[in-house]
């Protein structure tokens, strides 16, 4: 009868640290035992939106409604049900069991821990003979991560938040938390989102991802920003410098701050050199980064290095057969500059 | 100096021979030192996490008021819940005046501002990302409050000896609020003020020495909490 | 002043807590240029300290204690100077109906009605004098009777502590004067026995032995005794009133 | 309770109308206190750093007689003081006895304990990760000492004025090794008992509340070290 | 006349804490002015390693020679020359500007700090009007990361030991780094060594790479481990299951939990399904995760995920042409498994 109801509804969200606004989240729903990503540069409010979507704080103005109810940190609607692995791998001063059965023990559950402990520890590739009884100072930096990350698995949430996850995890473990986080959609229906820099992973994991800047939700998919400022150029157009001699250019900007939007179908990528001298096309040099498909579409992207900018781009199954892609070629990326979106 | 060679030898003697004063000074000192110990660290842990975890308008001045009171004199604090507590006060009638309770409750008012003023500082020293782990494990208020105490457990341990320490050594109020009288209300500290008013400068020394012995006791009882 | 010039006494609490030292120190460094410096303590802890050769002089009132100490060899010229008295106070309606008897029938009835009775225990002047009091009444010292209050504090502590108890004690008739005044005029406790013989205190002054310590001043102290034992110091002893009352008498012999 | 009042206005007159006899206790207050607080911190700073930083074999052991030491009994400390510095003692000789030296010498030994324990406690509250961040900028074995003590810095002041409010409040030693001597070794607390004893108790409250606003204003003055 | 020395000499290095030995190496030399990466699966000893070339601690046994001579903790010799940005980006409690100074301040360096600290923070692409004033606890992870990393920079030191400096750091910021890292070494002549996750991005910086394993450098280049323990087939192989009915098979190894080393040369890389059926040869089939050129060699390598296993492939040209290579194309690997070779 009822249609599924998103189970986070964020309203009219604004944060505010001090005085300044880092957040500004109008409206986003998230629907029960989906994977969403998040990404977006440092400091883009990231981590304030998990630990807001945690309830750990209350944000400045607007509210998130929980399966359809608006909460408030502690409510015993919500302190069950979710749970954030944070970005900082942030242990309790006890060992490495007491910390992963801590969020039963809160539960009030007393049943014997061992098994859950054990079973968490093994998810994260964590030897439990080995390091159940460590100390919590008695690990590297990727091992206390993937403790952190036990510690919440071992909940079966309805709800996992997780912050770079895989920061300072050796591959295999990234691949194994990947698995983790698929599993425990499919075993426990949990929703999970997810903030990574590490964006192949990301896309790898997600349904869905959501880029974040300055603290507001800037689309889903992939695309590119460049910010300002802009210098007028002598032919109409403006331009950025981005590296020695590299000059990014773009057509009139509302103002000389304003952000750049850049489709990645809308640039085309060529041999390095290939450079054809058709009109209203610009050029700029960068070398391949990466190459990778995104898992809805079968969409493949190139992460493209220009100067110091990174942009997306999406490359044409007939553009591979012609030329080889992959990390350090040279290539020429050419777009319209009137093809760009100004934000 | 001979008198202190000659306390320590008083000392074993008064332990071990059971003196019967001796031991009921030490009586009176547990008694006492227990329930304003109590008293203390059930009101002050939570005023001292209240006072370090939270940001409010008036904290800064709250923080020196509760410094300031470090420094509130036993003899102070024996006057005014003297004058509280005598049968001319407006507690007289509870019949407080020259009992071990009477003096548990000044003591309590002694180590009050010690336990808050330490327990905020273990509390303020706590990793700011904490609250945030404790939180996002579902930990109730309760829970958020107890575990985030037993993080900084060596902090409030710390205030809780230091508190322990003020209480078992002052002789002000237990002198003026219990009275210092013989069988009931003389603890150790107003015996040995007595023994060295009298110019028994060696039972002095011996009753410190049963003073510092308990201390002992209740630190390795303690010593516990320490291990890792 | 030249540290030369100081003379160091321990003397008990009553004298300084009187404000008698402070009424007689400056016209002793009038009269002689000695500077007086002085730590009021019990006299237990007085006779100690001139043990230790801490002080020069003393200034207590514990006449057999004295003699002891005397005997040897911690202190010499052992000179009384002036006295005063002890009276027995109690709350107004008396239980024990003492008022007007002389001590040892007094104590007898206290110790018959079992009234609360405070007592120094301290072992200072006062507490001794009361302990001789006791023995003089034929029985023993009613050490652990429960209404035997033994407070192991100063005087004045004693008797507030009476008046909370309701109870009776023994105390020199100069602490009663001051707690009567703190009471403005309408103490609940009263004197109910004075003017008996047995109740006279007699404080003397003793110059700390030089043989036994060489650093002490003992030239200071002579003058300090003399001074004291002088015309003009039992003048002023005789005219030292407080709140308008006299205190001690003068009895030195020249 | 009326004296409570009394006391009050005895206080603001004492303070305004420059009554010498306390200004004369404030200033003996003062330069003891100042001196033993100098010293306590001097010494049990650093030794608590090392405390509570370095693992070594008798740490434990060494913990345990620190946290027994904050019981030691004030009179107890003045008593082993005076047998020390009485002129028939082993450093009779240097004339200590009812000095402000020698009570400042009795105050660190009070405060020692307090200052070591604590700053102990709050050296070992640092964050494991500072040691390597400090050396990896290239910092001396003296600027780790001190930008860990900067680090910890609340834990140490509140060392600081623990220890400061113990030394104000004491009697017994100021008693037994000054010797409570009118213009010279009189402190504000020994005055109190003096006071207290002469049943002059608006005296006494009136000099607790002076010694009070002494603390008072020494907080104040250090406030601007808890400013972020 | 004289030889290029070593900077570094590490000889017969033993590390334990408590009583297990976390790292083993018995000879290591680092030339001035290159740049070293290390890799190695959690837990292997990189933050150790990188630690105690800092002269933060001593090792338990052995000696580091720096510049050819002994050197230990605080010694004048290493102190002002040798810095390590730690894994933790731990900071003082004070402002950024403060943090950044700091190390001039124990140089005692009097001059004015401003200028320094604020090309420092440009460097990490931090503005300085925005961050120099900000609290230590008012950043946001990437930014904490970046302010503890220029907080190195300003210091120009000689050898510049960095633990995971890219984790939690955006994209633009990662290449940032790598702009400083080379930046450093050419300017200043800086020796790098730095610990990584992100083997792209180190295989892109470094010279050369090093792999940890278990404590121990397993030989520098791309190479695959895989651990035992490993259960006899019927065929006279020995294989080990890595994931759902997926089994990794090898020539009979030493001992049971033997550790077995295959070079990326050894496996060619087919489309999936292409399987042919010649003897000795065995098949595992995968996923591409990375594609990616050798700085040095120019050669190609592939990751390939193939149950739990992550495997480098070396890639001819020849193979790039017939296939389209990129992220999450399935592929199947050939390898004979006598060419194992076992440690
Ligand atoms: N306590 C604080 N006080 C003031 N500003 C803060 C505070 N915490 C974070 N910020 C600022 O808020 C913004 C958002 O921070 P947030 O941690 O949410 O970013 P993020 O997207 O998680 O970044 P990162 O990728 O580096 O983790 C940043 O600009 C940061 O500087
Ligand atoms: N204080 C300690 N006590 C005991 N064992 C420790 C301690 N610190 C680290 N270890 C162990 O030493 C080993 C090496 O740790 P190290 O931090 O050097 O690894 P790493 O290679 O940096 O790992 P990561 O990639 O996770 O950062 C690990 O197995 C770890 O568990
Ligand atoms: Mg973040
Ligand atoms: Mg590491």
């Amino acid at each position: 009868m009822t249609v599924s109801q998103p189970i986070y509804r964020i309203e009219n969200l604004v944060h505010r640290y001090n005085s300044d606004p880092v957040l500004a989240v109008d409206r986003l729903d998230i629907e029960p035992a989906s994977i969403m990503g998040l990404v977006g540069p440092n400091g883009s409010g990231k981590s304030t939106l998990l630990k807001l979507m945690a309830f750990i704080f209350r944000p400045t103005q607007g509210r998130i409604l929980f399966d359809g109810k608006s909460a408030l940190p502690f409510d015993s609607s919500v302190r069950f049900l979710v749970t954030l692995l944070t970005q900082d791998p942030y242990l309790m001063k006890r060992t490495v069991f007491k910390n992963i059965a801590y969020g039963l023990k809160v539960r009030g559950n007393r049943e014997n821990w061992t098994r859950p402990v054990h079973d968490a520890l093994a998810m994260v590739g964590l030897d439990p003979d080995i390091f159940a009884h460590r100390q919590w100072d008695q690990l590297s930096g990727g091992e206390a991560q993937r403790v952190a990350l036990a510690a919440r698995l071992v909940l079966k949430p309805r709800v996992l938040l997780l912050d770079e996850p895989t920061a300072s995890v050796d591959a295999a473990s990234s691949e194994l938390i990947r698995a983790a986080s698929l599993r425990a959609r499919s075993e426990w229906g949990t929703t999970l989102v997810i903030a990574s820099h590490d964006r192949e992973w990301l896309y790898d994991v997600c349904d869905e991802v959501i880029h974040l800047f300055k603290g507001t939700p800037t689309g889903a998919g992939r695309s590119n920003m460049v910010f300002g400022p802009w210098v007028p150029e002598e032919n109409g157009l403006y331009s950025k410098l981005i590296g020695d001699g590299i000059r990014f250019t773009v057509s009139a900007p509302p103002n000389a701050d304003a952000t750049a939007f850049i489709d990645p179908a809308v640039i085309r990528i060529l041999n390095s050199g290939e450079a054809s001298t058709a009109e209203n096309i610009t050029f700029v040099d960068g070398t391949v980064i990466r190459i990778a498909s995104e898992k809805q579409s079968g969409n493949l992207f190139a992460d493209v290095r220009a100067g110091s900018l990174t942009l997306v781009v999406r490359v044409d199954e007939s553009h591979l057969a012609a030329m080889t892609l992959h990390r350090g070629w040279p290539v020429t990326l050419a777009y319209r500059p009137d093809s760009i979106r100004w934000l | 100096m001979d008198f202190i060679l000659a306390g320590f030898i008083e000392a074993i003697r008064l332990l071990f021979s059971g003196d019967d004063q001796t031991w009921s000074a030490v009586g009176a000192t547990l008694k006492a030192s227990s329930g304003s110990m109590a008293a203390s660290l059930t009101i002050g842990v939570p005023l001292g996490f209240a006072l370090g975890y939270f940001q409010f308008p008036a904290k800064r001045q709250l923080r020196l008021l509760v410094d300031t009171a470090l420094a509130l004199p036993t003899v102070f604090i024996g006057l005014v819940v003297y004058a509280f507590i005598s049968n001319r006060g407006p507690l007289g009638e509870m019949g407080l005046l020259f009992t071990l309770t009477g003096i548990a409750i000044g003591q309590t008012i002694l180590a009050l501002p010690v336990v808050i003023a330490l327990s905020a500082t273990a509390v303020e020293s706590m990793d700011r990302h904490l609250r945030a782990l404790l939180i996002s494990l579902g930990a109730s208020r309760r829970q958020l409050l107890f575990s985030s105490l037993w993080e900084v457990r060596y902090g409030v341990l710390a205030a809780g000896l230091t508190a322990y320490g003020r209480v078992m050594t002052e002789v002000g109020i237990s002198m003026m609020v219990g009275g210092n009288i013989k069988w009931h209300t003389r603890t150790i500290t107003t015996a040995i003020a007595l023994e060295t008013g009298k110019g028994m400068f060696s039972t002095g020394i011996a009753l410190g020495l049963v003073l510092i012995a308990i201390a002992f006791g209740v630190n390795v009882c303690l010593s516990f909490l320490r291990k890792k | 002043m030249t540290a030369d010039n100081v003379l160091m006494m321990a003397t008990t609490t009553s004298t300084d807590n009187t404000g008698l030292l402070d009424d007689l120190a400056p016209h002793f460094t009038q009269a002689t240029g000695v500077e007086l410096k002085w730590t009021s303590v019990g006299t237990g802890k007085a006779l100690k300290m001139g043990e230790n050769c801490d002080v020069d002089v003393l200034l207590v009132h514990a006449p057999s204690a004295e003699k002891t100490y005397v005997e040897k060899g911690f202190g010499v010229n052992r000179r009384e100077i002036m006295y005063n008295d002890f009276v027995i106070i109690g709350p107004e309606s008396d239980p024990a109906g003492i008022k007007g008897k002389k001590v040892v029938d007094a104590l007898d009835a206290v110790r018959a009605k079992g009234a609360v009775f405070v007592s120094r225990g301290d072992n200072s002047g006062t507490h001794k004098k009361e302990l001789s009091l006791w023995k003089a009444t034929g029985a023993a010292v009613p050490e652990k009777e429960t209404w035997y209050v033994q407070t192991g504090q100063g005087m004045l502590a004693s008797i507030n502590i009476a008046a909370e108890r309701n109870g009776y004690s023994m105390t020199d008739r100069g602490t009663y004067i001051k707690y009567a005044d703190t009471m403005s005029g309408n103490p609940p406790l009263k004197v109910l026995v004075e003017q008996d013989n047995i109740l006279l205190n007699q404080y003397s002054v003793l110059s700390i032995n030089p043989e036994r310590c060489t650093k002490a001043k003992f030239d200071l102290a002579t003058t300090f005794s003399d001074w004291l034992a002088g015309t003009e110091a039992q003048g002023l002893i005789r005219d030292f009133k407080l709140l308008g009352k006299p205190l001690f008498v003068p009895n030195a012999i020249k």
